[in-house]
C-alpha cells in the first residue's frame, strides 16, 4: 500500500532520515520505533507532504506522492494525527470531525456562498456521518463542547477520528498512547482493530512497546535516521542493537 | 518533622469550571512522592498551582512550604523559595542554547562563582548535554531536551523539585535513564514530587503514593503497598 | 429540536430587520440622524467583510481602507467618466478589489500576523499614494472627485432616509451571504485555519486557497461599502482612506466582537453611535475616544459579544462556587 | 492652553467693545438692533479642525470666533438676536466634514456656518450646506471650493491662486528671470502651487524646478537638493501647517541664499525654528502679516484686534486665522444688517452689497465672484518677527542684500 | 561637492532616526513578542518633555536628556504593566494588545495636545553652530548625534540581549514565559523595563530631532511608522537589523526623491517594504522565519 524508497532528509548539515525503505501493507498495524530524535516524526512529515525528501520517493497504492502538499495527500488517501496533539481548540468536537471530512465533500465556495441545493444536501450528509464518527469513539455526548476543553485522552481519541472523518486508506499515528494510563492504553488497543476492521491500514509511531508488541504486525525501528532493523515485534524487540539503541537492558 | 509542602483543603477553578477538588497532601523532607491518575484528574493543575503558574484567581485553600503559605504567589517568588518545577512537556528554551538555558535556569543564583562548578555538575550527571551545550535547545530530541529540563530545575540548587510526567514521549532506554537520574537527585537530598503516567515506574521509583480521580485524591499511601492494591491494579497497573 | 432552533433563529432575525427598518421611524425622519445610521449601514458591510478575514481566517489587515478606496473611487470613475450606471459601477469596482485582494493575499497569505498586519499597511499607504497622485488626475487628487447621488432605475435616492433603505438592503444581503460563507464547509475551513494552520493542511485544507478566499471576499465586501459611501456622499478624497480608516474597520470590529455575525454589527453600530456622540466635546474628542476605547478593551477584551458571553459565563461560574461552598461545609 | 474661555474676565468684553472698532459700529447697530429684539438666538455653526495635524489653525479660529461672538453680542448681535457658536471638531476628515455639515443643518438647525480653515473639508461638506440654502463662510483659502457652484458660499479671506498672481509679479518686480517650486500636497498647497506655475509661463518666468513633499516628512534634503541644482534665482514654497520652518532651515542649510517667496506669512515662531537668520528674506504677498507681539504691530485696527485675543487668551495667536475670522464675522454682521434679516437666502442675497474695510483692505462683494479681497499687499520677512512691504525693501535694502550674497542679477 | 554625497549623507540621518525607533520596536518584540503603535508618539512626548525642561523650565542640556529618559521609561514602564500585562493575563488574542496600543496613541496624541497645544514649538539648539560640513554637504549637529546615538545604542542593546544575563532572560521570558517564570525570572518585571527602554530610546530621538524640526503633536506620526518598516527590514528583533534597515528606508527614500520622483517617495518606500516582506521576509539579518505556512 504504502512504500518508501531510500528516504532523506536534511536540515541544513543534518541528515534526519537517511536513506529509508519501509513498506506498509493494506490491513496490517505497522509501527515505527526508535529512541527520540531518530527520524520518526520527521519522516512521517516527510510522508505526509509537510518535508520533501531531499531523496528517494514515497509511493502511494501505486502513485510517486513525494513533494505533494499535505493538503493533496490527504486527498489522495492518507490522514494523520500529531505528536503535540493539534486540534482546533475553539471548535466543537462536532466541527472538528466536519472539518475533516472536508476533502470528501465536492461544494465548492460558489454553491457554499449561494447555498444552493446541492450543498444544502451534502450538509445534510455531513451532519449525520459526523453522528456516525462520533458514536465510533464514544464522543456524541460532547458533540457541542469545545475540542479544546476536552481532557487529553478524548482530544487523542478526536484527533484520530477527525483523521479518519477523512475517509482514508491510510492513517498514521504519531505516538497515539503518549500520556494515557494503562488501563487507557487496552481500550486503546481495541480501538485500533475496530480501525482496522473499517479497512483501514496503519502506521504508528509508539514508545509504549507493549501496546506495540501487542498489536503491531510489523515494526521498522529507526536509529540517527537509518533503519536499525525491521521484521515482526519479536524478532525486532530481541535484536541486539535495538536492545542496546532503544530498549535499554533489563535492571 | 513537620512537612516541606502541605496542601489543606486545595481547590483549583478555571473560570467556572472546578478541576481540583479539595485536596490534602503532605510531603516530607527528603522524601519521594509520586501522585498517578487517570487524564484531566487536575494532577499538572495541581502542580503548577503549587509553583505560581496559573491564574492566582481560580486558588482556593491552603498550600504551605517550607512553613510559608505560598498560595497565589508569582513563579518567581515560589522559585526563590527553593521549588522548582520541570513541566510537563519540557518547555526548553527554544532559541538559547543548551548552556544558556541552563544559566536561565540559574537566574536567581546570587553567587556566580559557584554556577561554573555546578554547571560542571550537570554536565557530569547528563554528559549528553555537555556534548551538545552550543546546540539550540529547539533542535535536541525529546530525551535530551528533558534533561536539559532537568538539568535547568536543578541549577537552582532547589529544597524541592516537582515533575511532571518526565517520562513522557521518551524512549524506553531513556525512561531508564531520567528515573535513575531522579533517584540520584534525591539521594542527594533534594525532595521530590513527581506526577507520572507510567505508574508502575512511579510506584517503584517513589516512597510515598497519591492516586488522584477527577480532581480528589481517591487513594494514599507507601507504594508497595498500593503496587499491589487490586483497585490500583486493576485501574492502572493494566492487570 | 434543531429545527426549532433554526426556526427560532430565524424569527430573531426577521424581527431584526423589521426593527432596522423602522429605524428612521424612530429618529424621527431626521436627515442628520439617517445620515450617520447610513454611514452605519456602509461601516456594517465593511466590517463584516473585515471580519470574514479576521474573524474566521485570522488573517489580520490594518490596510483595508485601501480596498474602501478602490471600491469607493472605481464605482466613481466607472459612472462619472466611463458612464456605467451606479449599481453596476459599484460591482464591478467590487469585483476588481476583489481580484486585486486575491493578488495580494497570493505571497500575503504567507506571512505570520505581526508581518501581514505590516504589509497591508503598506499596501494601504500604496492605495493611498496613487490616489492623491494619481496618472492624468483620474481621482481628483487632493483637490477631491464629485459625482452624483445614487439613482436606481430612474428611481432618485437622494435624501438620507432613501439610502437608509437602500444601506439596509445592502447590509441583509451581504449578512445573508457573509452567513452562508461561515456556516458552510468553506467557513469550516476558514475557522480550521485560524485554530490550526498546520492541522488544517493535514486535513486537506488547501490553507493557500482558501486565505486567498478570505483575502478577496472580504476585499469585495470592503469595496462594496466603498461604493456605497461614494453613492451617499458624492465627494471624495484621499485624506478618507488613509491608515486612520483602516484602524477604524479593526476597532469597529474587535468592539462587537470578531468572528460572528452580531459582533461586527454591533460593533459598527456602537462605535458610530459614540464618536457622535463624542462630537459635543469638540477637540477633546479623540482623546475621550481614546481613553473610552482602552477601558473598553481592558474590561472586555473578546469585544461587547465576548463580554456579553463572559457575563454568561461568570453567572454560572458563581453558580458553581456556590454549590462548592455548600459542598465544602 | 485653549481651551481658557473658562477663566476669560468678565468685563474682558466690554473692554473691547469699548474700543474704536465698537464705537464706529455704535451706529449701525441701532438701526438694526431696534427690529428684532427678540430672545431667540443666531446659531451660528462652524466646523474646524481642532486636533491632529494642522490643528493650531482650527483652534486659533474657534478661539477667535468666541471673542468675535461675544464682541458682536455685546454690541447688538445680528440684528438684535444673540450669537450661539456650535462648534464640531472635524480632525481634517472629509468624512468628519459631511457628518458634521448634516448634523449642523439638519439637527442643530444653525442659521448660518462658518467653514473650516482645510479646503478638502469644506469641498466634501460644502454641497450638502449649499443644498441645505444655508449661509455658508469658508475660511480655507484655496481657490478650489470657491470654484463650485455654490451660491450660499462666500469668503472673507484671500484666493490663493490671486495670491500666486501678485507673487509672480513681486518676482518680476525683483527682476527675476527663474524660479524653483517646492510645494505640499494638501489642496490649497498644490492648487497654489499649479497656479503659480502656470502664470509663470504666462509672464515668462522660466520654472527650473518643481518638487513636492507629503504631510509627514520631515526631511526634505533630497528635494533640496534638486531644487537649488540649477541654483535659481528665487524659490518659491507653498507648505502648509507646520513644515514651513523646517523647510526654510534646511533649504539654507543646503547653501542656497537667494530670495524664499512663499504662500504664507512668516511668522517668528516659524522663524525661530527655521533659525532667524534662515529665514530673513522670505517673502510673501498676503493682506496682513504676523506679529511676534502686540508691541510690534503697526496697524491701528489689528493691534486692537490682536489686544481683544491677548485679554482673552493671554498671549497671541501664532496664525494669520485671527484677521480670516475678524473679516468673515464682520461681513456676515454688515450682511446681516443689509439684509435686516437673518434668514440665510436674504443674507446671501445681501451680500453683494457689502463692502467694508476688513484688516487686509476693502472687501467687497459686487463682482459675482462671492470673493471678499482683490487686493493684497507685498511682504518680505526682515528678521525679529517683522515684515516689511516689498517694495519699500527693494529701494532701502536690496542692494545691501545683493552685495552681502553676491546675488545680482 | 556632488548631489549624491548630499543625498547619502542626508539619507544617513534620516536613517538613523528610523533606526532609533526601529529599536525600540525590536527590543519589545525580542523581548515579549509583541508589537505596539506607540513608539512614535512617545518619541512626541519624549521631545515635549525635553522641551519643557529645556527651554521652559531652563535646566541644562544634558539633566533635561537624563530626565526626559526617565520619564519615557517610566511611561514605558507603567504603559506594559498598566495595559499590556492586565490584557496578557486575560490570554486575549494578540489584535486586542495591538489596538490597546492605538488607542494608547490616541491618547498621547490628543493629550499632548491638551497639555502643550497644537502648536509648532521651537527648540532651541544646545550647538552654538548651525551646521557643520562635512564632505561638502551641511548637516546639522543635532543629526550627528542621532546617528551616533543610534550606533551606541545598537552596540550596547546588542550586547545586553545576547551577552548578559538579564538580556537572556529577557528573551527566554519572549520564548515561553511559564517556563521562564519557573526559573524565578521576574517576566512582568522583565518585560516592564524593555517596555520602558523602548520608550526611553524613542524619547532620546524626539529630543534629539526637536531642534531639527520643531515639535508639535504630530512629529512622531509618520516617523513612527517608518521606524517599524525600518524593524522589519533589517529583520524583526535584531538591534543590528533595526540599524541597517532604518539607514536602508532613509537612504533609499532620499536617493528615490533626488532621483526619480519626490511626489512617489513615500510609494517607493512602501513598496520597498513590501517587496522586502513578499521576498525576504526574514529581513536582512535573517532573523527567524516569519512566515505562516
Ligand atoms: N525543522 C528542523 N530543523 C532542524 N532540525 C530538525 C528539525 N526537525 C527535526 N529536527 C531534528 O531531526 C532529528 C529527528 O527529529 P524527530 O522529531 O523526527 O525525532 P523523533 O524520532 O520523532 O523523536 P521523538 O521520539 O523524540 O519524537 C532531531 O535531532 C531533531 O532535532
Ligand atoms: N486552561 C484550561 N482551561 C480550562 N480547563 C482546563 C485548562 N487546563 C486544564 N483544564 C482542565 O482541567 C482538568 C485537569 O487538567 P490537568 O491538566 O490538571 O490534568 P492531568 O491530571 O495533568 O492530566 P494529564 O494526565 O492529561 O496531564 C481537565 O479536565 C482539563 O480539561
Ligand atoms: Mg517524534
Ligand atoms: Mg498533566
Amino acid at each position: 500500500m504504502l512504500k518508501t524508497e531510500g528516504v532523506t532528509i536534511r536540515f541544513g548539515g543534518l541528515v534526519a532520515v537517511n536513506k529509508v525503505s519501509i513498506h506498509v501493507r493494506k490491513g496490517q498495524i505497522t509501527g515505527l520505533i526508535g529512541p527520540n530524535g531518530a527520524g520518526k516524526t520527521t519522516f512521517f512529515n516527510c510522508i505526509s507532504g509537510v518535508y520533501t525528501p531531499a531523496e528517494g520517493s514515497v509511493i502511494f497504492d501505486g502513485k510517486h506522492v513525494e513533494g505533494l502538499k499535505p493538503h493533496k495527500i490527504n486527498e489522495v488517501g492518507m490522514a494523520r494525527t500529531y505528536q503535540v496533539i493539534n486540534l482546533f481548540r475553539q471548535m466543537t468536537v462536532q466541527e472538528n470531525i466536519m472539518v475533516g471530512m472536508h476533502t470528501r465533500l465536492k461544494s465548492n465556495f460558489w454553491s457554499d456562498m449561494l447555498h444552493l441545493p446541492s450543498e444544502r444536501k451534502e450538509e445534510k450528509f455531513v451532519r449525520e456521518e459526523t453522528e456516525k464518527w462520533m458514536e465510533f469513539v464514544g464522543l456524541q455526548d460532547m458533540a457541542n463542547q469545545q475540542a479544546g476543553s476536552l481532557s487529553y485522552g478524548k482530544q487523542r481519541l478526536l484527533e484520530i477520528v477527525r483523521g479518519l472523518a477523512s475517509g482514508p486508506k491510510l492513517i498514521l499515528l504519531d505516538e497515539p498512547v503518549a500520556g494515557m494510563n494503562s488501563k487507557e492504553k487496552e481500550e486503546f488497543d481495541a480501538l485500533l482493530r475496530r480501525i482496522l476492521d473499517l479497512d483501514v491500514t496503519i502506521l504508528m509511531i509508539e514508545h509504549d512497546m507493549k501496546l506495540v508488541m501487542g498489536v503491531c504486525d510489523y515494526v521498522y525501528c529507526l536509529e540517527h535516521g537509518t533503519l536499525l532493523a525491521e521484521g515482526v515485534p519479536e524478532v525486532v524487540q530481541n535484536h541486539p542493537d535495538v536492545i542496546a539503541a532503544y530498549l535499554g537492558g533489563d535492571e | 518533622m513537620a512537612p516541606l509542602l502541605e496542601l489543606q483543603d486545595f481547590h483549583y477553578y478555571y473560570g467556572n469550571i472546578h478541576t481540583v477538588k479539595g485536596i490534602n497532601m503532605q510531603v516530607n523532607e527528603g522524601e519521594m512522592v509520586t501522585i498517578i491518575g487517570a487524564n484531566g484528574a487536575g494532577k499538572t493543575t495541581t502542580l503548577q498551582t503549587i509553583s505560581g503558574l496559573t491564574n492566582s484567581k481560580g486558588v482556593r485553600g491552603k498550600i504551605i512550604f517550607d512553613g510559608k503559605e505560598i498560595q497565589g504567589f508569582h513563579g518567581h517568588k515560589v522559585a526563590s523559595l527553593g521549588l522548582c518545577q520541570v513541566l510537563e512537556g519540557r518547555h526548553v528554551f527554544s532559541k538559547l542554547t543548551v548552556e544558556e538555558n541552563l544559566l536561565t535556569g540559574a537566574y536567581l543564583r546570587k553567587d556566580t562563582k559557584n554556577i561554573k562548578e555546578d554547571l560542571k555538575g550537570i554536565y557530569k550527571r547528563f554528559p549528553r548535554l555537555e556534548e551538545r551545550r552550543t546546540q539550540l535547545g529547539g533542535t535536541l530530541s525529546g530525551g535530551e531536551q528533558q534533561m536539559l529540563a532537568i538539568g535547568r530545575a536543578l541549577i537552582n540548587k532547589p529544597k524541592m523539585i516537582l515533575l511532571d510526567e518526565p517520562s513522557l514521549g521518551l524512549a524506553p532506554v531513556i525512561v531508564k535513564e531520567v528515573f535513575k537520574a531522579i533517584r540520584e537527585i534525591n539521594s542527594e537530598g533534594v525532595t521530590v514530587l513527581f506526577v507520572e503516567q507510567n505508574s508502575k515506574i512511579a510506584l517503584n521509583t517513589a516512597h510515598r503514593g497519591y492516586v488522584m480521580q477527577v480532581g480528589e485524591v481517591a487513594m494514599e499511601g507507601f507504594c508497595k503497598d498500593l503496587l499491589v492494591d487490586e483497585e490500583v491494579k486493576k485501574a492502572y497497573l493494566g492487570g | 429540536m434543531k429545527e426549532k432552533i433554526r426556526s427560532n433563529n430565524l424569527i430573531k432575525c426577521l424581527i431584526a430587520v423589521v426593527v432596522a427598518l423602522l429605524v428612521p421611524a424612530i429618529l424621527g425622519f431626521s436627515e442628520y440622524l439617517c445620515l450617520i445610521a447610513c454611514f452605519a449601514t456602509i461601516y456594517i458591510v465593511a466590517v463584516s467583510g473585515l471580519d470574514v478575514l479576521f474573524g474566521y481566517s485570522g488573517q489580520i489587515s490594518m490596510g483595508h481602507a485601501a480596498f474602501y478606496a478602490i471600491g469607493a473611487y472605481g464605482a466613481g470613475i466607472l459612472y462619472k467618466h466611463l458612464g456605467v450606471p451606479q449599481i453596476p459601477a459599484m460591482l464591478i469596482a467590487s469585483v476588481i478589489a476583489c481580484g486585486i485582494g486575491a493578488l495580494l493575499a497570493l505571497p500575503a497569505s504567507k506571512l505570520k500576523f505581526h508581518f501581514l498586519s505590516l504589509a497591508t499597511i503598506a499596501f494601504g499607504e500604496i492605495v493611498y499614494q496613487i490616489a492623491s497622485h494619481s496618472p492624468n488626475n483620474i481621482t481628483g487628487n487632493f483637490n477631491g472627485f464629485f459625482t452624483d447621488k445614487l439613482h436606481i432605475f430612474g428611481l432618485q435616492i437622494n435624501t438620507n432616509v432613501k439610502f437608509y433603505f437602500f444601506g439596509v438592503l445592502c447590509v441583509v444581503v451581504f449578512l445573508i451571504i457573509k452567513n452562508f460563507i461561515v456556516k458552510s464547509r468553506t467557513g469550516r475551513a476558514l475557522i480550521a485555519i485560524r485554530e490550526n494552520t498546520q492541522a488544517a493542511e493535514g486535513m486537506g485544507v488547501n490553507v493557500r486557497k482558501y486565505k486567498v478566499i478570505a483575502f478577496a471576499v472580504s476585499a469585495f465586501f470592503v469595496a462594496f461599502a466603498g461604493g456605497m459611501y461614494v453613492n451617499l456622499v458624492g465627494y471624495l478624497h484621499p485624506d478618507m482612506y488613509q491608515q486612520k480608516q483602516s484602524v477604524l474597520f479593526v476597532t469597529m470590529m474587535l468592539f462587537g466582537g470578531s468572528g460572528s455575525l452580531t459582533g461586527p454589527v454591533i460593533g459598527a453600530v456602537a462605535v458610530e453611535v459614540i464618536l457622535e456622540s463624542l462630537r459635543m466635546f469638540e477637540e477633546y474628542q479623540m482623546l475621550i475616544y481614546g481613553i473610552l476605547l482602552l477601558l473598553v478593551i481592558l474590561a472586555m477584551p473578546g469585544g461587547l459579544v465576548g463580554a456579553a458571553k463572559d457575563l454568561k459565563r461568570n453567572i454560572l461560574r458563581r453558580k458553581a462556587l456556590k454549590q462548592a461552598g455548600k459542598e465544602v461545609k | 492652553a485653549c481651551g481658557k474661555k473658562d477663566d476669560k474676565p468678565a468685563d474682558s468684553t466690554t473692554k473691547a467693545a469699548g474700543t474704536e472698532a465698537g464705537k464706529t459700529d455704535e451706529s449701525k447697530k441701532e438701526e438694526g438692533g431696534s427690529e428684532a429684539a427678540s430672545g431667540e438666538t443666531f446659531k451660528l455653526g462652524a466646523f474646524l479642525q481642532l486636533t491632529g495635524n494642522n490643528s493650531v489653525a482650527g483652534i486659533e479660529s474657534k478661539n477667535t470666533l468666541e471673542i468675535m461672538i461675544d464682541y458682536i453680542n455685546d454690541n447688538g448681535g445680528f440684528n438684535g438676536q444673540k450669537i450661539e457658536l456650535v462648534c464640531y471638531d472635524s480632525q481634517g476628515s472629509p468624512e468628519e466634514a459631511v457628518k458634521i455639515a448634516s448634523k449642523l443643518v439638519q439637527n442643530d438647525k444653525v442659521d448660518a456656518i462658518v467653514g473650516s480653515v482645510n479646503s478638502s473639508e469644506i469641498l466634501a461638506a460644502g454641497k450638502t450646506i449649499n443644498d441645505s440654502k444655508t449661509f455658508m463662510m469658508g475660511l480655507g483659502t484655496a481657490n478650489t471650493w470657491m470654484a463650485e457652484d455654490w451660491p450660499y458660499v462666500f469668503r472673507a479671506t484671500v484666493n490663493n491662486a490671486n495670491l500666486a498672481t501678485n507673487t509672480v509679479d513681486m518676482i518680476v518686480e525683483a527682476g527675476f528671470k527663474n524660479v524653483s517650486i517646492f510645494n505640499g500636497q494638501d489642496d490649497a498647497s498644490l492648487s497654489t502651487a499649479d497656479a503659480f506655475e502656470k502664470i509663470c509661463g504666462e509672464k515668462g518666468i522660466e520654472v527650473l524646478a518643481r518638487e513636492m513633499y507629503d504631510v509627514g516628512d520631515t526631511d526634505y534634503s533630497a528635494q533640496i537638493a534638486k531644487l537649488i541644482k540649477g541654483d535659481p534665482q528665487c524659490v518659491y514654497m507653498t507648505t502648509s501647517g507646520n513644515d514651513i520652518g523646517a523647510f526654510v532651515k534646511q533649504l539654507r542649510q543646503g547653501g542656497y541664499k537667494g530670495i524664499l517667496f512663499s504662500k504664507e506669512i512668516m511668522s517668528m515662531r516659524d522663524a525661530n525654528i527655521a533659525g532667524n537668520e534662515n529665514a530673513i528674506y522670505t517673502a510673501a504677498s498676503y493682506p496682513y502679516v504676523i506679529y511676534p507681539n502686540i508691541d510690534a504691530c503697526d496697524d491701528a485696527k489689528i493691534k486692537e484686534v490682536l489686544q481683544m485675543y491677548q485679554d482673552v487668551y493671554g498671549e497671541i495667536p501664532t496664525t494669520e486665522v485671527i484677521y480670516r475670522v475678524y473679516d468673515t464675522m464682520m461681513v456676515m454682521w454688515e450682511a446681516t444688517k443689509i439684509a435686516g434679516s437673518n434668514d440665510s437666502t436674504a443674507i446671501k442675497d445681501a451680500m453683494p452689497e457689502v463692502s467694508i474695510e476688513g484688516l487686509g483692505g476693502p472687501l467687497t462683494y459686487d463682482d459675482g465672484t462671492r470673493e471678499g479681497y482683490h487686493t493684497s499687499k507685498n511682504w518680505i520677512y526682515v528678521g525679529d518677527g517683522k515684515n516689511k512691504d516689498f517694495t519699500t525693501w527693494l529701494a532701502e535694502d536690496y542692494d545691501a542684500y545683493k552685495s552681502a550674497t553676491g546675488r545680482e542679477y | 561637492m556632488s548631489m549624491l554625497t548630499q543625498l547619502i549623507i542626508s539619507g544617513l540621518v534620516l536613517g538613523s532616526i528610523y533606526s532609533l525607533i526601529a529599536m525600540g520596536y525590536s527590543l519589545i518584540y525580542k523581548a515579549s513578542g509583541l508589537m505596539t503603535f506607540v513608539q512614535g508618539d512617545i518619541l512626541t512626548i519624549g521631545a515635549f518633555v525635553g522641551l519643557t525642561f529645556y527651554r521652559f523650565l531652563k535646566l541644562p542640556y544634558i539633566v533635561s536628556v537624563l530626565l526626559t529618559m526617565v520619564i519615557a521609561f517610566g511611561i514605558g514602564f507603567l504603559l506594559e504593566k498598566g495595559v499590556i500585562r492586565k490584557l496578557l493575563n486575560k490570554n486575549v488574542m494578540a489584535i486586542y494588545i495591538i489596538l490597546a496600543t492605538i488607542a494608547i496613541s490616541y491618547i498621547f496624541q490628543n493629550g499632548a495636545q491638551a497639555i502643550w497645544s497644537s502648536k509648532i514649538e521651537y527648540f532651541p539648539s544646545i550647538f552654538p553652530v548651525d551646521s557643520v560640513t562635512i564632505f561638502g554637504a551641511g548637516v546639522q549637529p543635532e543629526a550627528l548625534l542621532c546617528l551616533g546615538a543610534a550606533a551606541v545604542c545598537m552596540v550596547i542593546l546588542h550586547i545586553f540581549m545576547t551577552k548578559t544575563k538579564i538580556g537572556t532572560s529577557m528573551r527566554a521570558a519572549a520564548m515561553d514565559p511559564m517556563a521562564a517564570e519557573s526559573c524565578g525570572i521576574n517576566v512582568s518585571l522583565n518585560t516592564g523595563i524593555t517596555w520602558g527602554l523602548a520608550a526611553g530610546i524613542a524619547a532620546i530621538a524626539g529630543i534629539f530631532i526637536g531642534p531639527m524640526y520643531g515639535v508639535y503633536v504630530t512629529l512622531g506620526a509618520t516617523i513612527g511608522r517608518k521606524g517599524f518598516s525600518s524593524a522589519v527590514m533589517g529583520g524583526y528583533g535584531n538591534m543590528y537589523g533595526a540599524m541597517v534597515g532604518g539607514l536602508i528606508l532613509g537612504l533609499s527614500e532620499t536617493l528615490v526623491a533626488g532621483y526619480i520622483s519626490s511626489a512617489y517617495k513615500n510609494m517607493f518606500a512602501y513598496i520597498l517594504l513590501i517587496v522586502f516582506l513578499f521576498v525576504k521576509p526574514t529581513g536582512i539579518f535573517n532573523e527567524r522565519a516569519i512566515q505562516d505556512v
